[in-house]
């Protein structure tokens, strides 16, 4: 076993009293695909919040490849490579697909070097790489405010691929979308895997059991269990969690 | 997959039919078609994010549908702001609850008579039914909504809504993460209003023994009615389909 | 056809730069100068606000700084009996006794560094100021409250402080010579005119250069969604003071080439009615767009000029209805008006033009086609 | 010490003041959204409804005159309010969510308002109805046909215009008449005598007189406040605007009309404004411009307050009014001769009512790098979205 790409030790966030999420432990490998579920209010997240540097943990520590993360800014924790998808799709509108995607791939985000230096060949085929696996080559030109919901869902993840984050977080990357389109996306988020550790939170069953990975069951901000789809289905816990009891 | 049908009942309360309703550019509910019948309970099904609370929300009026009807009691529904709708009986306990944070239980208490004829100008007395049901609030009248726990805020929601003395009652997930015991007894709580009052509920549930208190059901999944029919034919499968992980 | 839509600009300059003094009288050309030199103002403005999205109220301050420096300089360097007192220094010393020159007085005999600190010394204020507000996620109504403040604050100061820079009454500079001109001569004023003609361009060339590469992009992206951007790895702090600090040197050059046309600096230029209406030209012209503050700038003041020459008393209702009208209807503007199609749908609500095809959308969903 | 005490007693009249005007506009912004750059000309209103006020209770004789004040304090209130509800529901509701195009709108509103009271005139008036009248008039009586054309909405903006104009060339047809087109208050400031029992001392405190107006003046914001206290805490319009601000979409659910509330609340803040302004016609005399002198100061109240919280705009206005006075009128340098030269040499720099401001400044840009979100901030989840 190598040593943990991404740990997160007793973690605890405290909002004036509401306990968002209670003494959460978790760590992820290299490589590895996982995902999250639990109810709605489950912390799922607040998790993300905390691992991206929105919110700081009340106790606890987060460390990335064993170093703390905790109190670092939100751009910091990006440049060490930890990559987030919003809940819905939050890609700039007002650019167009190609520069969305270039804003993303630029090796340094330094305001002199964006302004006089030209995009590099390797990220330009970057972008070019990710606009045709994603199927957006034909809209590289429009405004990304003006894709399809589904559209904008993958220009989004892609973004996070061009940053080439070590870590992919991906909050519902499948809602609002058609079965065709999440079947799509489940394809692509496999084959992120393996180069990238990738943290999907979802609440569609199906699609995490396409997914084939392991799962994660978060519940009122502690993690209630871990383990295969088919386990954490027959864990009495869960089944009490989804359905009140086990009957 | 079983047969969607309808509720036997004569008279409903509200008829949506053909609703599609969006989210910004994302297609959330698609041709949804349910009754209500006066004076039953109804049970919406179906796993997380596939468009119930969107129903809801649909209904009470804070989305607008692209297309269909919603008819409630007789009368169309369209682009009535929500609190008009309140007045017109419709009780709205959100997902969320949504208690409002800062002020007492017994404002939170009070803005639930808004909806009665005079708002709550004229109805300044909170009636004690609403304690008998759930003791609890009468203890902590003079704390703020905001610092109840999880359980106690469902408590105070749907006795909030019940003091509007709505015709129908939409409950969204009323269950979820609240400890056993406090589900039971909002589980009574429901149960006898309905038998006191006569008034239609629909509720939102994943909560099985809840879902198991209505007449009728129906189950959703991405954003459409998939299946329907009498609670007494929830079989297995589509528990296995609609309710478990 | 394209390369024609792209010449209309050049055209439009050429035209103002060789045509206009010719067939305008002194006084009109000194008020277009006086447009265009506030045109400059109005694009630095669009950089930060219409690209950046922050609207700052205190950019009189900045162009009261370039108008100050120009002033001082005019001042020092004039020898006449008008502007000179006995003591051989500006005359208006002489009222509140000072003898000796202020310490900040004295590099202003140079004009080399009256020329740089036209733009610096704003730049350097801007910057600073931007610095403090935004490293603390200042932003919104805020940033624009805390502007505001700053200008009334730069006001207090200047009108309070006779013995440096003469308080309420400002530095007159139209008594003044340059390389032997009387500032405010006819022969000096069409000299003025050509060079902000010619600074307007390059001003505009340098925001185009600003906002059309992948820095324009990321502070489109600022505008848009800040936390999106900064969860990308961009710290968006240095971005937003540099554009402040860009746009208060343009600022401050716009103010120089104000003041020697309008002959005066004085505090009023950051009174906080000249802050705002400055933000208007850029809300009317259309923001985002790098025409739009221009056209702005220039046609409010005209309007302005037209309406206070024939009922002086109805330019605040003008000025306010224009205000109210431009952001409840026309939020883009007068040219995002016309490039976003406002004007041909107009034409062809009333029968006169075909109706375009609408906004193309990528996928058509049922929803749609059933609604309408 | 004296003179400290006697200045400490100005800062409070002066910071009174500020609460008065900041209590409204707080309301506005923390409650609502909305920046309300009209504030100042809204508190110019209730100057000018004082002074009509007064104008119309001269001639009832010296007793009731003497009670003038209250009423115009009252009607100040009222009218201001109705202004800020006409205002709400025509322009700020459409501009609800965007707090800088509010910011700008009321800016346009505000000069119009500076401009109003400065010519209004009878032939105004009248042409300013006409204008009204017919345009809603041709609004009311467009045949439906015309309604649904899809160039309706310029026809529409057409005959406004058409109104408009039609408004204007009465007033200029009825501005032949002198009586009609003179100016009711026209550009020059107006003056308002103070009634009797407020004029002079209200007698001392050891050995210091307490002048009548500042007196009153710090009686009369602490008396609004507690109103506003009151009216927020325990009235059923209160309970509803605590409500909607704090979720407005489930007050919405539960019955609650949230944009009769929207009026309601921007009347009081807008009603307030009315009462600042009556209360400042005390002070000196006013005129057109008498809002930009105040809005500003107003803002800075809100910034180092933290928006919508009561307590943070008392302590906030209440420190600006004192530092005012203390360090703007040299009063330090007076009590304490023996302040050693470097120090001394920066009081004194600071020492006029245009510097203390920029001291004022300094100290909230400092404030501002430790506690970016004011005094009191909002604690909560949904603080930053």
């Amino acid at each position: 076993m190598t040593t943990p790409i991404l740990e997160l030790n007793d973690v605890s966030v405290d909002f004036d009293g509401f306990f968002a999420l209670t003494d959460l432990s978790l760590s992820l490998s290299h490589g590895e695909l996982r995902s999250i579920i639990g109810p709605n209010g489950a912390g799922k997240t607040t998790f993300l919040d905390v691992i991206t540097g929105k919110v700081r943990p009340t106790k606890g520590s987060v460390s990335l490849r064993g170093a703390s993360i905790v109190g670092l800014s939100e751009q910091k924790i990006s440049l060490l490579g930890v990559g987030r998808k919003f809940q819905t799709p939050r890609v700039f509108e007002n650019l167009t697909v190609t520069r969305n995607l270039e804003l993303a791939a630029s090796p340094t985000k330094e305001p002199f070097s964006l302004m006089f230096k030209k995009l590099g060949p390797t990220a330009k085929d970057e972008v070019h790489r990710l606009m045709d696996y994603v199927g957006l080559a034909p809209f590289a030109k429009v405004l990304a405010g003006s894709l399809s919901h589904g559209q904008k869902q993958w220009l989004a993840i892609s973004m996070l691929v061009a940053q080439s984050p070590d870590i992919i977080l991906l909050d519902e990357p499948v809602a609002g979308l058609t079965d065709e389109e999440t079947n799509r996306t489940a394809e692509l988020i496999k084959s992120l895997a393996g180069e990238h550790t990738v943290v999907v939170i979802e609440h569609d069953m199906e699609f995490i059991r396409d997914l084939g990975a392991p799962v994660t069951v978060l519940h009122q901000g502690k993690l209630l269990t871990e383990g295969t789809l088919d386990e954490v289905k027959s864990d009495p816990k869960v089944i009490e969690v989804y359905l009140g009891q086990a009957d | 997959m079983v047969q969607a049908t309808a509720p036997a009942s004569t008279k409903t309360i509200l008829r949506a039919s053909g609703l599609n309703v969006y989210y910004g550019e994302s297609h959330i509910l698609r041709n949804v078609d349910l009754q209500i019948p006066e004076g039953e309970m109804i049970c919406l099904i179906g796993r997380n994010g596939v468009g119930k609370t969107t129903f809801l929300k649909t209904i009470i009026g804070l989305l607008e549908q692209r297309s269909g009807n919603i008819e409630y009691d007789g009368k169309q529904l369209t682009s009535q702001a929500p609190y008009k709708r309140a007045r017109a009986g419709i009780g709205y306990v959100s997902q969320g609850r949504d208690i409002i944070p800062r002020i007492t239980v017994r404002e939170n208490l009070q803005i639930g008579m808004e909806s009665l004829p005079g708002g709550m100008g004229k109805n300044r007395h909170i009636d004690p039914l609403v304690f008998e049901l759930f003791p609890i609030l009468e203890q902590f009248l003079n704390r703020r909504g905001g610092d109840l726990s999880g359980g106690q805020q469902q408590q105070l929601a749907i006795a909030r809504a019940l003091l509007g003395k709505p015709k129908l009652l939409l409950l969204d997930e009323p269950t979820e993460g609240i400890q056993p015991s406090i589900i039971l007894d909002i589980e009574r709580a429901v149960k006898r209003i309905i038998q006191e009052t006569g008034i239609s509920v629909l509720l939102v549930e994943q909560h099985l023994h809840f879902v198991k208190q209505s007449s009728f059901y129906y189950a959703m999944q991405r954003g459409g009615i998939v299946s329907s029919g009498p609670t007494s034919q929830l079989s297995d499968d589509i528990i296995e389909e609609f309710l478990t992980v | 056809m394209k390369l024609f839509k792209k010449l209309i600009p050049w055209l439009l300059l050429a035209f103002a730069f060789f045509v206009l003094p010719a067939i305008l009288s002194q006084f009109r050309l000194n008020l277009f100068g006086r447009y265009f030199s506030l045109a400059i103002v109005a694009l630095g403005i669009d950089l930060i606000w219409g690209y950046t999205g922050l609207l700052s109220l205190g950019q009189g301050i900045f162009f009261a700084l370039g108008g100050y420096a120009i002033g001082m300089h005019l001042l020092l360097v004039t020898q006449n009996d008008f502007t000179t007192g006995a003591n051989g220094l500006p005359k208006f010393f002489e009222n509140y006794g000072v003898d000796n020159l202020p310490f900040f007085w004295q590099p202003f005999w140079s004009f080399p560094w009256t020329l740089i600190a036209i733009w610096l010394i704003p730049a350097i204020v801007a910057g600073l100021v931007g610095y403090l507000i935004f490293r603390n996620r200042i932003k919104g109504v805020y940033f624009s409250i805390i502007t505001q403040a700053s200008l009334m604050v730069f006001y207090h100061f200047f009108n309070g402080q006779q013995k440096l820079v003469n308080g309420t009454n400002g530095l007159k500079t139209s008594t003044t010579e340059i390389f032997g001109m009387v500032v405010g001569s006819d022969d000096a004023q069409i000299v003025f005119y050509r060079i902000t003609l010619i600074l307007l361009p390059f001003a505009y060339l340098l925001c185009k250069f600003l906002t059309s590469g992948r820095f324009g992009d990321a502070l489109i992206g600022i505008r848009d969604d800040e936390a999106r951007l900064r969860f990308t790895g961009f710290n968006p702090v240095p971005f937003k003071v540099i554009v402040y600090l860009v746009a208060g040197g343009l600022a401050g050059i716009s103010g120089a080439l104000y003041t020697i046309q309008s002959g005066i600096v004085s505090p009023q230029y950051m009174a906080i009615p000249m802050s705002i209406e400055m933000v208007i030209w850029v809300a009317v012209g259309g923001r985002g767009t790098l025409i739009g503050p221009i056209i702005g700038a220039v046609l409010v003041n005209y309007l302005r000029s037209l309406v206070s020459e024939a009922l002086p008393e109805a330019w605040l209702f003008v000025q306010g209805g224009l205000f109210i009208f431009v952001v409840v209807l026309m939020p883009d503007g007068i040219y995002g008006w016309f490039k976003n199609g406002g004007f041909m749908s107009m034409l062809a609500a009333f029968g006169l033009a075909k109706k375009s095809a609408t906004y193309p959308k990528v996928d058509m969903d049922e929803g749609y086609a059933a609604e309408s | 010490m004296e003179l400290i005490f006697s200045q400490l007693l100005d800062g409070l009249s002066i910071g009174s003041v500020l609460l008065l005007a900041a209590t409204g506009l707080a309301i506005v912004f923390g409650l609502m959204g909305v920046i309300n750059l009209a504030h100042g000309e809204l508190m110019m209103i209730g100057a000018y409804v004082t002074y009509v006020t007064q104008n119309l209770f001269r001639p009832m004789g010296e007793g009731i005159f003497e009670l003038y004040f209250l009423f115009a304090l009252v009607f100040a209130f009222f009218i201001t309010g109705i202004v800020g509800v006409i205002l709400e529901r025509t322009l700020i509701r459409q501009l609800y969510g965007r707090p800088l195009e509010t910011l700008l709108a009321t800016w346009g509103v505000s000069l119009v308002l500076i401009q109003f009271i400065r010519s209004v005139s009878t032939s105004m008036t009248i042409g300013i109805v006409v204008a009204v009248v017919l345009g809603f008039l041709a609004q009311r009586f467009a045949p439906k046909k015309l309604k649904q054309a899809s160039f309706y909405p310029y026809l529409s903006g057409l005959a406004w215009l058409v109104s408009a104009v039609i408004g204007f060339l009465a007033i200029t047809a009825l501005s032949g008449s002198k009586f009609l087109s003179k100016p009711w208050f026209g550009p020059r400031n107006i003056d308002v005598t103070a009634p009797k029992w407020l004029q002079g001392s209200w007698g001392s405190i050891a050995g210091i007189e307490l002048p009548g107006i500042r007196i009153f003046i710090i009686l009369l914001s602490a008396l609004l406040l507690a109103f506003v206290a009151w009216f927020l805490t325990k009235s059923v319009w209160g309970l509803r605007i605590r409500s909607v601000t704090q979720n407005r979409q489930m007050s919405n659910c539960l019955g609650i009309p949230t944009d009769n509330v929207d009026s309601i609340t921007f009347g009081i803040g807008s009603g307030l404004a009315g009462v600042a302004g009556a209360a400042i016609t005390l002070l000196g005399s006013v005129g057109p411009n008498l809002g930009a002198a105040y809005i500003v100061s107003c803002f800075m109240v809100i910034v180092l307050g933290g928006v919508g919280n009561l307590v943070g705009t008392v302590i906030a206005s209440m420190m600006l009014g004192i530092i005012q006075s203390i360090i703007g009128s040299g009063a330090i340098l007076i009590a304490f001769p023996e302040i050693p030269n470097p120090s001394r040499a920066v009081i004194e720099f600071f020492a006029t009512t245009s510097m203390s401001y920029v001291l004022i400044f300094i100290f909230i840009i400092g404030f501002l790098q430790f506690k970016p979100t004011g005094m009191f901030p909002q604690k909560g989840r949904s603080v930053e979205s």
